[in-house]
This record gives structure tokens, C-alpha cells and sequence, in this order.
């Protein structure tokens, strides 16, 4: 009965767009209903800080930037947990032209590249740290909204996500005359794209959680098996999206949501493993002014509730 | 206002319609026939000069994807000029209360009035989160940043058209033993109206302005959200639909506004 | 008629028993006003009698409009200075909204047509409009206004619009009117055209008037009675009674009677000119 | 205006009275309710973080300041110079005036896209946005003011042989100052903010760098301090023109 | 002095042979000038003698801006008519430049201080500044502005402006001088100041002058020879030679002389001002 339905909103990290079909496919198919939630999605964009939002209770969910934005705002003290995690591994890579100058990482110093700084510039630094290269060796720079610098040669190495600007490129420039830089490769992993709840939130209504969790699953696993319907459903809601790029897109998400220890584990476990890497790392190159307690910013209890069948892709 | 004002008002406008149509038409012909031209130059600049669509797309590219995809922009039209309407009305009306409340209270205007000005070197970007904090995710919240926009250019406005009024007609209207509610509704506000009309046609844009930027805090419809959403997946065809449908609601609000304005401040136009 | 008065050496004249009338409507005794250190007006004295009209003429800065505001209310005199209106001493403020009172200039409201505006006194007074519009309907033809109701302040010539000033102070139906300078902003044509529709008006409703003008042939044309003031600090320095016949003819400014007059006042007027030259130039050359 | 000159000091007082009234409310505000920095910061808290990170703001101003100004400056070329071929050449009006109006009428965000895609997020995009945020302004302010030149002084000055441009140079000109330095001044505040909001959306740095970066962090206090140091920018530009208005506008 | 010309019934008046001096500087032939319908100059005949001071008076709205405006060069007359300027005809356009013009108000730049106001027709002509300045200020005690040379107009009285602006037209030295209500914006006695100030400027420079005003007495007072314009469409109704002696005094307006020649005027002008009064009612009805 529609009465006893649970308000909640989930503040996603960016625009709608098939990087989020679960939720949205869920909701469009009723799963949050089904389990007494009346979910609103809202989106996010720049200037806008899920963990903020989440924190301050003006949003009940967030899907936040990564591990790394969990870090910070638990540094700073806002009362927000990690719930779950989307991509398991780092979803970003740079991208240079095959026959440009950049043939290895060591080959970065002294040229331009650009990236975003909301969470790809650890990668980028994480990545230059294990080659034993300073930031200041080379050009980094903010990276701008067009992919077309790079296209048109005035950028040596450019940020990317699989699902996004890697498809943009590709539709301007051969896939096969681009070579590709992987964190994974160097023997780092950034989890990203972060389930979050606020502490209070997480303590009083674990049960409403869980059943987010659970729809929201549903959501995804159905989203994964039609990737056509699904990208139908985002598209009602952004009428303007080019459905080439979603299908890409989503595509990819899937890839990165499905690696590595969701594979084994499902869909938004949380690896503690890599967060525990991560953690370490963002401490030692000042990312995070002391240690965090681990165990209260990712509680796991509410994904390892669920049983491992409804979690596995 | 009863009934010989209203047929006078009527007879005015008929007399002036019967002499305007035909120039109103010709005027109307003109701005087409302009349209089609800088149309045309647009559609032929791109292909002689084979302009790449990502830096400037043709016009029939652009036209075309906003036939294909035509509720996303008659909502996100609807939608913008919804709370462009809110925010220029609630903006408009404090504006002038404002106005009239510094009038008449010297020391409050001393007191706030620079406050209003800080207010206004604000970027209302950086506080845009803290709206979404405030007034959540709604219509309202869009409406407020339109609000904020619009609000200052119509008190300065307003206090400056009524510091304009002939100390001698207040003096004359004393005379016959007015109070000061018929002193401020039968002389002061007409007095202050052509000002405080300049100051509505700056809020009209400026209230659009605070639409589509508040539609940048996480809404999902909107010319805002349009304009985004292309911005960031680099769909520079898209871009220019949502830049074409604000220009539309844009240019439509304050024609309205500047038509009111000749409305009702008939007195103020012959010169 | 009264008498001629003839020049009074002293700024300050006794009035009173020089009236025949038992009461004057209003009565100015030893009035002083002074804007921060500027005076404009001191000991001025000044009667008048009820149906009367008295033509005021000075030079330019005198006072005059001054001692207009203080009659319609608008200024309160100095401490001091008497002020009665209808036989009882009152304060300034007590006559807001108890003459009609005209300003220099014709001070429309341009978003108000013809007839609203000349009601605007009528509405103030808490009148419905329907019923202030009917009267006002009815006398526009008498301000040769007939059929121009509907038509704003901006479609008129200057001395329409002076006309539809002149109604709305009629229509606020005071025991006084003032005028200040009502055809000041004319040319002589139109004004001669005004000053003698004027007559006729006055003639018709009997009203007390107090008129100011610059025009000396106007202020003799018109009034009962001319009052000179003084250079600033203005008090009255001479009251010359007008005896020519009414009703007067245009012609009438080149009858040796007229012109007799006429010398009486400018001389006085020159004299005060003169003074006030001299005492501007020295005032703007020390600024 | 004159009343206002009469009471200055009043008036001063009167306004640093609602400024410290103000202050103390937020300051109450954010403590009284222990609000989170990241609702609402305490000033004292801004006050220090702002006092911590002056050289990076410093810093930061001065470089949306650079944008603004030369944006700035470049507008009111821009607007001053159509306003003016606009006078000499009569016929370029109907052309000119309907297309800025159409321009105007767009809100300057709903361009930046573009502007970041043509120019890069380099310092020159944001010179271009404030140079189109304020031309507009100035040639509508500047047009207004070159038409109010009154038709008998126009007269006149031909009647003593002056040519077209001797009459814009020695009459139309002079006559516009007022509008001209009018729109100028209220230009300055823009002109800062449409900086930030360009440099918000991609920038190498700037004041709305900082802000965007700070919020990323999370650092609210910072996000304030950079809100406080733009908004002391704007009123000092804005002070500054008013000031050289008053110098210039002697006569009025 | 020439004898006196008595109204003349048409409003068409053949002018040359009634002249002694040879050669009119400024001969105006049939003009006619009509904006759209209204026809504001229809057939009028004029001529000026050099040296001489020819006042014009008529109704409002009569055409004499219109007239002047042509004479200044700022308006072509329409086909047909003939224009003659120190002997040889001539195009309106010709004349920019050519005759020193005074508009009704006195114009004064606000940013420019006296001195500046007063040299702008010479730099205008391309003298320079300095040169330009070292002239007026010489000029500056005559026109009673000596030590206000650095004053802006804001800091002046009516009649300062007015002289400031009468010295521009002064310093623009041309032959012929056109002043279009030189003085209707100013009080009666600060007027009448002005007056006697211009013919004493005047005698000494011996400028021809064409002089517009509304006010009978100022015509007269003034003029060699007064032009009386019909109602609109303007021509010349009347030209009354005034044989009143100069230097003249203020007290010769109360003369016999004087009242016999404004009587003569004035009864014309009543004449035409009826007309153009009926009709400017007529047609502000009609719109
Ligand atoms: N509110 C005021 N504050 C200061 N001074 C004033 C004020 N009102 C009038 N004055 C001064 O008082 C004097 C008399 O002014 P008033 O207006 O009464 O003169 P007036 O005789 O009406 O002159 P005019 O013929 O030019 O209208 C002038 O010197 C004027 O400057
Ligand atoms: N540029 C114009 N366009 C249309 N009509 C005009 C124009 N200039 C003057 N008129 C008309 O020509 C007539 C004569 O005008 P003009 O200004 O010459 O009168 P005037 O005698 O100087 O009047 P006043 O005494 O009021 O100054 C008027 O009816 C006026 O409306
Ligand atoms: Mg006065
Ligand atoms: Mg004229």
C-alpha cells in the first residue's frame, strides 16, 4: 500500500546517463516499491557534492565520487558510510596518440596532460609515484569538458573514462591509433563510484538500506541482461543522450562493476583489500591528514546480508 | 479602474492598433526575413567554409535533432520558464516593496543597503549547493536563485524612480490633505513606474540566467539540465538546440515584459 | 472698491481698519520664516477679505512662494508670527486641505487623463470616482475642455493644461484659492487669452484668490488689489488698491488710468529689483 | 543624492551598524545552532581561514581579477565603439540592435560551453565571457545616452558649421558620460562574477578555481573565504569606478 | 530711421523699395516650408538691413523657429522660394556656419565652464583653444561675467546662463545675428535687466540682429522695426518701424509714443492669436 511507502532520494555523482541504468531501471520496474521505498533520483553535476548532500541529510542516498571521496569527507568530519561500491576497478585511463611521443609512462615528463581533480589526479599521481616520477616533472592541467585539445594534437595525454570520453575520442580518431595507460597495470586499483548513507541513517534504519540494496541490485542485474531496455529507460528520462554512447557506455559500466571482487562476490561488494591500499596511499601522500578508522567508513554489513545469489551478476 | 477609464484605455489602444498593425506587420516581416537571412548565412557559412560540427554545427543539424527529440525541450522550455516566471514575480514585487521600504525608512536603507549591494557580488554559483541544502531539489530552489538575481536591479531601480518625484506635486497632493498611502499610490509608485519597468526588462534576462543556473543543482528537466547534459557528453548540436530554446524563451519574456511596459506606461512612450 | 493706499515707507503696514469688510478670511500678522540662515520672509503682514482677489508681484526669491507654502499648510512659520483663517488664529499644518492651492506650473500627473486628473483633489477628499468624475464632467465645457476628457496631459497645449490645473484646484471647492504663478510657463498670447477666461471664472464662482505673477500689467489686469513685497528678507512694501472698472477689456492696459498704476508699481518693483540684483550676484560671486 | 551628502558620516555609521548587526547574527547563527562548516561557517572560522590561505587567494584573485579587468576593459571598448559607429552611421542600427538585443537576451552562462569549447579553459575564455557579459551593457547604456543628446543643442552646433564627428566629439560624447559611466559601474560587479562562474567550469585558476576545488574537498571555509575575497574584489572595482565617475561627472 | 509702415492688409508685402540702404544683408522671397501637412511657412516675404535690429513677434506655433531655423542653415525651405544673403542667392545649407544662431534656452554644455561654453563656436572653427580663451576672457567684463570665468554653468544664475550663451553667439562672429526668445526663459525684472544690457552691447557692436520674442514690450523696446507673423501658416502680417529715440530708458514704455505703438501690435496680434487659438483647439480635437 502506497501509505506505508518510505520517502528517500538518491543523489547520484553526475548527470543521468546509463552509468546509473540499475537504479533507474528499478525504479521504472517498481523494485524500490516493492520493498516499501518511494525513491526519487536526483541527479548531481559540478558544484554539487553527494557526500554533502548525504551528509546533511537532504538526500537519504548518495552514489558518490570513490574511495577517495569517502576518505576526504570522513576526514573532514562529515558523518557519512560507504554501502557499497560500483566500479572495482579504477574506471579511468589515459589516452595518447600511438605514434606521438609517449610511449611509456617515463615518457609523461616534461609533456602536457591534463586531467579532472576530482579524483583522477590521485590515479595520475598514484601511477607516476610507483615509475618514481614528481607531478612537477611534467604539464598537468585541469582538463576541460571537450575531448577536442587532444583530438587536435594540443594535448600529449588525456583523462578518460572507458564509458565516456574513451568512446568520444574513439568516434573522432581510430581506436587503433590511440595507446592507453592502465592503473591496474601499475598495481594500483581505485575503487570509484561509492554507495553512500549517513551515519545516522545507517544506524536507524538498517533494514531500509538493506532493502535499497536489494532493489537497487535488481535494478542492475536486470539492466546488465538488457542493455537495450535499459538504455530505453535512462533515455526517458534525458531525452537528448546520443543512445550509440549509452549503450557504450553502460556496456563498460558493467565490465567495471562485474571486476575483480564483485565477480566473486557480486555487484557493490566492498573489497577491503583495495580500500585498506587505497587508505594507505592517500595517507601517505597527504590526501588525508590521519588515519581512518576503516571499519566505520565501509560497513559491509548491509551488502553481506544480502544472499550471494541476488548479489552475483 | 471603472468604466470610463477602461473605455478610454480601449479606445486609446484601438486607435493606436489601427496604426501600428500595418508597421507592427511590417516590423514582424522584417524580423523574419532577418531570421531566414543570418539562417541561411549560418547553414552556408558552416558548409563552404567545412567548419567541423563539434565547433559549429549547421543550423539544419541542429533543428533536426530538436525534431527528434521535441518533448525534452518543450518540457525543459515549460519547466525554465516556470520558475523564470516565479523568481521575476517574487523577485519583482520584493524588489519594489524594498524599494518603497528604503524610501520611506531612511535609516533601515543605510542600515541594509550595502548589504544588498555585497549580496549581489556574490557568485550565486558558489551558493548554489547551499540552496539544494535549503529548499531541496524543487522548483522553489530554482526560483530563489532566479529571486536573487532579479530582486536588487528593482529596488535600486525603484528607490531611484521615487527619489525622482516632483517635490512639488508632493507638495500639491499635501495640499488637498493626502496621507501618505495616497501620496505613495497615486503619485510616487506611477512616478517611479518607468524606472522600475527598465529595471523588470534587466530581471527578465536576469531571472532566465537564474533559472538555468539553478538548473545546474541536480535537476532533471530543464533548459538548464539540457544545456549540461550536452556540455559534458560534448554534444555540441545538442548544446546549441538548448542555446536556441533559451534565446526563444529568452527574447519571448522580454518582449512581454517590454510590451507590458508600453501597456502601462503609456505616458512615458511618445517621447 | 476700497480706496488707493498709496506707497508705505515702512516694510511692516498696519491692515486691519483699512478693511471695510468686519472679517478678513485670512489674516497674516508679523509672519518671519528662515531656512537655516537664509530669511525669506520677515514681519510680513497682509489681510484678505473674503471674495477679494489680491495679485502678489516681488522679485525673484522674495518669498513669495514661501509665504504661498505657509498658507497651504505646507511650511509651518516661525515662532512668533500670527496665522488666522476664517477669524481663528490657527497653526499652518490646521489648513492642509483647507485652500486650494495651485503651484507654479501645471504639475499634471502625465499617466492620468483630463478628467481624472482634474479629481485627483476630489479622490484624495475620499470622493468615489464615478461621482468626482460626473461633476468634473459637467464643467469642463466652462474651461473650454468640452469633449477633451479622455485625452492625456501630453496630447495637450500648454495652455490646456494649465486649465486642467486650474480646474482641479476649482473642483476642490476651498473658500481660497492661491495661485502661484499659474500662466508663468505661457506666451503672452495664450496667457492674455487665460488671464481673461480667469476673470470670468472668478467672476462666475466668487471665489477668494491670492495670486502670484511676475507680470505687472497681469497683476493689474486681474486683481482688486496688488500687493509689492520686498527684496528678501519679503514683507509687503506696498499695497496699491486697483480701481479700474470690471468687467475689464483688453484694452484696458493702455488706458492712461492703467498706466498710471503701472508707474506706481514698477517704480516700487524696480527699487526692490535692484536690490535683489545686486545682493545675487554678490551672493554667487562669494560661493 | 544631495540629502544623502548632507549626513555622511550618519550614514557610514548607520551602514557599519547593519554590517556588524549582520556579522553578529551568522556568527550567532553558526554557533548558537553548532552548525557544520559544511552548512553554514562560522565568520570568525572564514576570517582565520582566510587569513591561513591569503597568498593562495591572493594569488587566485589576482588572477580572476586580470580576467575580469581585461575583459572588462575590452567590453567597454566593444560596447563603446558599436555604440558610437552606431551614431556616426545611422543605417548599421537596425542591424546591430536587433542581433545584440537576441545575443543579450541568452543568459552569458548559457554560452560558456561554447566559449570553453572555442577558446579553451585558458584565461582567454573567460576574458571573452566577461567581454560579452559587459559589451552589451555599455552599448546599450552608451546608445541610450548618445540619443538623449538634445536635438536643439545638435542644432546649434551645426549652425556653427560642426561636422558629424565634431558634434559626436564636442556634444554627443559628453552628453553620454553619465549613462556611459552608469553601465559601467554596475558592469564591474558582473564582470567579476562572470569570471568565477567561468572559471567554475574550467580553469587553470582563478578565485572560481578555488571555490570549485574547495568544494570538491569539502573545505566550506575556504569555499566562504574565496566567496568573501571576490565579493572585497567586486566592491573595490565597484568603489573605484564610482569614484572615477564622480571625479568625471563633475558637473552633474 | 525709417518712416513708419502701416498695417498692411495681405499677408504678401512687397518689401525692396520701402529700404534707403541699398543692399538687404538677409532678403527672404516667398518662402514656404510645410513638415508633412502642417504647413507651417507659406509665402512669406522679409528683408534685413545691415546694422539693423529686427524684432519678431506672433502667435505660438506661428513658424518663427521655422524661419529661423532656415535663415541658420539648419532647414532647406521648400522649392520655389528665394533666399538672399549679403546679395547673393543662396540654399539654406550655405548658410551653416555663416550667421550666428542662438536657439530658444540658452544650451550651455554643463561640462564646460564659461569660458569654454563661450569659445565653442571658435573652436568648432578650428582656432585654437588657448588663443580661443585669451579672446573671450578679454570680452568677459562687458557681458558682467569678469571672475567667473571658471565657473560651470550649474554654479550660475538665469541670467548669467543667458549672457554666457549670448556671448557665445557674440565670439561666432558673423555678420548676422538670430536670437530666438533670447530671454523667455527669465523672470520679468531680471528680463528687463537683460534688455538694457543688450542695446548697450549692441550700439557698441553694431551686429545685425534678428530677434524673436513673445512679449510686446520687449519688441518695442528693443527694435528698429517690428515683424508681426500671421497665424500659422506663418507670413508677415505687419512690419511697425519703432521711431522711438535711442539710447532708450526704461520709463519709455509708459510713454504715449510707446503705448500708441504697442496699442497698434497688439490689436494685430490679438487678430491672429484669436485664429491660431481657435484653431490649435480645432485641431487638437481633430486628432
Ligand atoms: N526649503 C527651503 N530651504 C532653504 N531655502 C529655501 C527653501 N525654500 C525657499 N528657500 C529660499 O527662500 C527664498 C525665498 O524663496 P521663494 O521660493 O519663496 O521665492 P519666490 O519669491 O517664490 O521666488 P520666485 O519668484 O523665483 O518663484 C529663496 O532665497 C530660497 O532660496
Ligand atoms: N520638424 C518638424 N516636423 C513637423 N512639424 C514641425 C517641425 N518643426 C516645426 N513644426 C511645426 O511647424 C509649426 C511652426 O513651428 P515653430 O517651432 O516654427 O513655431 P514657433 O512660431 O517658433 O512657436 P513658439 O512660439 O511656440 O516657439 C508648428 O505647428 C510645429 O508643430
Ligand atoms: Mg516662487
Ligand atoms: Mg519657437
Amino acid at each position: 500500500p502506497a501509505a506505508e511507502l518510505q520517502k528517500a532520494s538518491l543523489r547520484l555523482k553526475w548527470l543521468p546517463q546509463a552509468q546509473f541504468a540499475g537504479f533507474y531501471v528499478a525504479v521504472a520496474k517498481g523494485y524500490y516499491k516493492a520493498e516499501g521505498i518511494d525513491l526519487t533520483i536526483n541527479p548531481g553535476g559540478p558544484n554539487l557534492l553527494t557526500e554533502n548532500l548525504v551528509a546533511t541529510g537532504a538526500d537519504m542516498f548518495g552514489l558518490s565520487g570513490g574511495t577517495d571521496s569517502v576518505f576526504a569527507a570522513r576526514d573532514k568530519g562529515l558523518p557519512i558510510v560507504c554501502i557499497g561500491v560500483s566500479h572495482q576497478i579504477t574506471p579511468f585511463i589515459f589516452v595518447t596518440r600511438k605514434d606521438g611521443p609517449v610511449k611509456t609512462l617515463q615518457d609523461f615528463k616534461g609533456k602536457t596532460v591534463t586531467t579532472w581533480f576530482t579524483g583522477a589526479n590521485h590515479v595520475l599521481n598514484g601511477m607516476l609515484a610507483k615509475e618514481g616520477i614528481k607531478p612537477d616533472e611534467l604539464k598537468i592541467q585541469p582538463q576541460q569538458v571537450s575531448v577536442t585539445p587532444f583530438v587536435d594534437g594540443n594535448v600529449d595525454v588525456i583523462t578518460a573514462t572507458y564509458y565516456n570520453e574513451f568512446y568520444t575520442i574513439q568516434s573522432r580518431m581510430p581506436k587503433d591509433s590511440l595507446k592507453t595507460f592502465v592503473a591496474e597495470d601499475y598495481g594500483i586499483t581505485f575503487p570509484r563510484d561509492t554507495l553512500i548513507v549517513a551515519e545516522a541513517t545507517a544506524k536507524e534504519k538498517p533494514e531500509l538500506v538493506k532493502a535499497f540494496l536489494r532493489a537497487s541490485l535488481k535494478g542492475w542485474k536486470d539492466a546488465f541482461s538488457d542493455t537495450k531496455g535499459a538504455v530505453d529507460t535512462v533515455m526517458a528520462a534525458a531525452p537528448t543522450l546520443d543512445r550509440a554512447q549509452q549503450e557504450f557506455m553502460l556496456t563498460e559500466v558493467k565490465r567495471l562493476m562485474t571486476a575483480g571482487a564483485a565477480a566473486r562476490n557480486g555487484i557493490f561488494w566492498i573489497d577491503a583489500d583495495a580500500v585498506k591500499t587505497a587508505h594507505d596511499f592517500f595517507l601517505k601522500y597527504g590526501v588525508i591528514s590521519k588515519p581512518l578508522d576503516l571499519a566505520a567508513a565501509y560497513d559491509a554489513s548491509f551488502i553481506q546480508s544480502i544472499p550471494a545469489a541476488d548479489r552475483l551478476p | 479602474m471603472s468604466s470610463p477609464a477602461a473605455t478610454s484605455l480601449s479606445d486609446g489602444r484601438a486607435a493606436v492598433r489601427s496604426i501600428t498593425m500595418p508597421d507592427s506587420l511590417r516590423k514582424l516581416i522584417r524580423l523574419l526575413l532577418g531570421l531566414a537571412i543570418a539562417a541561411v548565412i549560418w547553414e552556408g557559412a558552416v558548409l563552404l567554409f567545412g567548419i567541423r560540427p563539434y565547433y559549429l554545427p549547421r543550423l539544419s543539424a541542429i533543428l533536426m535533432a530538436m525534431a527528434a527529440t521535441p518533448r525534452a525541450y518543450v518540457d525543459g522550455f515549460l519547466r525554465t520558464l516556470a520558475e523564470t516566471l516565479i523568481g521575476f514575480a517574487s523577485g519583482g514585487a520584493f524588489g519594489v516593496l524594498m524599494g518603497v521600504v528604503f524610501f520611506r525608512v531612511r535609516a533601515l536603507r543605510e542600515m541594509v543597503f550595502p548589504i544588498f549591494v555585497v549580496s549581489q557580488t556574490i557568485p550565486v554559483i558558489a551558493f548554489g549547493a547551499l540552496v539544494v541544502l535549503w529548499f531541496g531539489n524543487t522548483l522553489l530552489a530554482k526560483a530563489i536563485i532566479a529571486f536573487y538575481l532579479t530582486f536588487f536591479p528593482v529596488t535600486v531601480n525603484t528607490l531611484l524612480g521615487l527619489e525622482t518625484v516632483d517635490l512639488r506635486q508632493v507638495d500639491l497632493m499635501r495640499s488637498f490633505g493626502a496621507s501618505n498611502g495616497q501620496l505613495l499610490l497615486r503619485l510616487q509608485l506611477p512616478t517611479a513606474l518607468p524606472q522600475i519597468f527598465v529595471a523588470l526588462r534587466l530581471a527578465a534576462s536576469l531571472s532566465l540566467v537564474g533559472a538555468i543556473v539553478g538548473e545546474w543543482f541536480g535537476d532533471t528537466t530543464g533548459l538548464g539540465v539540457l544545456l549540461l547534459q550536452a556540455m559534458f557528453t560534448e554534444n555540441v548540436v545538442a548544446i546549441w538546440g538548448a542555446l536556441l530554446a533559451s534565446a526563444l524563451l529568452g527574447t519571448g519574456f522580454y518582449a512581454v515584459v517590454a510590451a507590458v511596459e508600453r501597456r502601462l506606461v503609456f505616458w512615458n512612450a511618445e517621447q | 472698491m476700497q480706496a488707493a493706499r498709496l506707497p508705505n515707507p515702512g516694510p511692516t503696514i498696519e491692515v486691519p481698519q483699512a478693511h471695510p469688510k468686519p472679517e478678513p478670511l485670512l489674516e497674516l500678522r508679523a509672519i518671519n520664516k528662515a531656512f537655516g540662515s537664509v530669511v525669506a520672509l520677515s514681519g510680513l503682514h497682509a489681510a484678505v477679505a473674503p471674495g477679494e482677489f489680491v495679485t502678489v508681484v516681488g522679485p525673484s526669491g522674495c518669498g513669495k512662494s514661501t509665504l504661498f507654502n505657509i498658507v497651504a499648510g505646507l511650511e509651518e512659520p516661525d515662532a512668533g508670527g500670527i496665522l488666522r483663517f476664517e477669524g481663528k488664529s490657527c497653526h499652518a499644518a490646521d489648513l492642509l486641505g483647507r485652500v486650494s492651492f495651485m503651484p507654479q506650473r501645471d504639475l499634471l500627473f502625465p499617466w492620468r487623463n483630463v478628467v481624472d486628473n482634474a479629481i485627483l483633489a476630489l479622490e484624495v477628499e475620499g470622493m468615489p470616482r464615478d461621482q468626482a468624475r460626473a461633476k468634473a464632467l459637467k464643467m469642463l465645457p466652462e474651461f473650454g475642455l468640452a469633449g477633451f476628457e479622455k485625452q492625456y496631459p501630453n496630447q495637450l497645449s500648454g495652455g490646456m493644461r494649465q486649465r486642467v490645473a486650474l480646474m482641479r484646484t476649482f473642483l476642490f471647492e476651498r473658500d481660497l484659492m492661491l495661485l502661484d504663478e499659474p500662466f508663468g510657463a505661457l506666451d503672452a498670447l495664450t496667457r492674455a487669452m487665460m488671464q481673461r477666461w480667469l476673470l470670468d471664472v472668478w467672476q462666475k464662482y466668487r471665489r477668494t484668490i491670492l495670486f502670484i505673477t511676475h507680470d505687472v500689467d497681469e497683476a493689474i489686469f486681474l486683481g482688486d488689489r496688488v500687493l509689492v513685497m520686498t527684496a528678501r528678507p519679503g514683507s509687503v512694501k506696498l499695497e496699491q488698491v486697483v480701481d479700474l472698472p470690471r468687467p475689464r477689456k483688453p484694452e484696458i492696459v493702455t488706458s492712461p488710468e492703467f498706466v498710471r498704476l503701472k508707474r506706481a508699481l514698477l517704480d516700487a518693483i524696480e527699487e526692490e529689483s535692484m536690490k535683489s540684483f545686486q545682493s545675487s550676484i554678490a551672493q554667487e560671486k562669494s560661493q | 543624492m544631495s540629502r544623502a551628502i548632507a549626513s555622511p558620516s550618519l550614514a557610514v555609521q548607520r551602514g557599519i551598524l547593519g554590517a556588524v548587526l549582520l556579522i553578529a547574527c551568522w556568527e550567532g547563527t553558526a554557533r548558537g545552532l553548532h552548525l557544520p562548516a559544511y552548512v553554514l561557517p562560522a565568520v570568525s572560522d572564514i576570517l582565520v581561514g582566510l587569513w591561513s590561505k591569503r597568498a593562495t587567494l591572493i594569488d587566485a584573485a589576482g588572477y580572476t581579477l586580470l580576467e575580469a579587468l581585461v575583459g572588462y576593459g575590452l567590453g567597454c571598448l566593444i560596447g563603446i565603439g558599436l555604440a558610437v559607429a552606431i551614431a556616426l552611421v545611422p543605417a548599421l542600427r537596425a542591424a546591430i540592435l536587433p542581433l545584440a538585443t537576441a545575443i543579450n537576451s541568452v543568459p552569458v552562462v548559457g554560452y560558456s560551453p561554447l566559449i570553453l569549447l572555442w577558446f579553451g579553459i585558458g584565461v582567454s575564455s573567460k576574458i571573452v565571457m566577461v567581454a560579452m557579459a559587459v559589451s552589451f551593457t555599455i552599448l546599450l547604456s552608451m546608445l541610450s545616452g548618445l540619443d538623449r543628446v538634445d536635438r536643439r543643442a545638435v542644432d546649434l552646433m551645426k549652425s556653427f558649421g560642426a561636422s558629424r564627428f565634431g558634434v559626436l566629439w564636442r556634444l554627443r560624447l559628453p552628453t553620454a558620460l553619465p549613462l556611459l559611466l552608469a553601465g559601467m559601474r554596475v558592469s564591474t560587479v558582473r564582470s567579476v562574477i562572470v569570471a568565477i562562474v567561468t572559471e567554475m567550469l574550467g580553469a587553470q585558476g582563478g578565485l572560481g578555481w578555488v571555490i570549485y576545488q574547495a568544494v570538491l574537498q569539502i573545505d566550506f571555509v575556504q569555499v566562504w573565504s574565496a566567496i568573501f575575497v571576490a565579493s572585497a574584489a567586486s566592491l573595490a572595482f565597484f568603489g573605484l569606478i564610482g569614484f572615477l565617475e564622480r571625479k568625471i561627472l563633475f558637473w552633474t
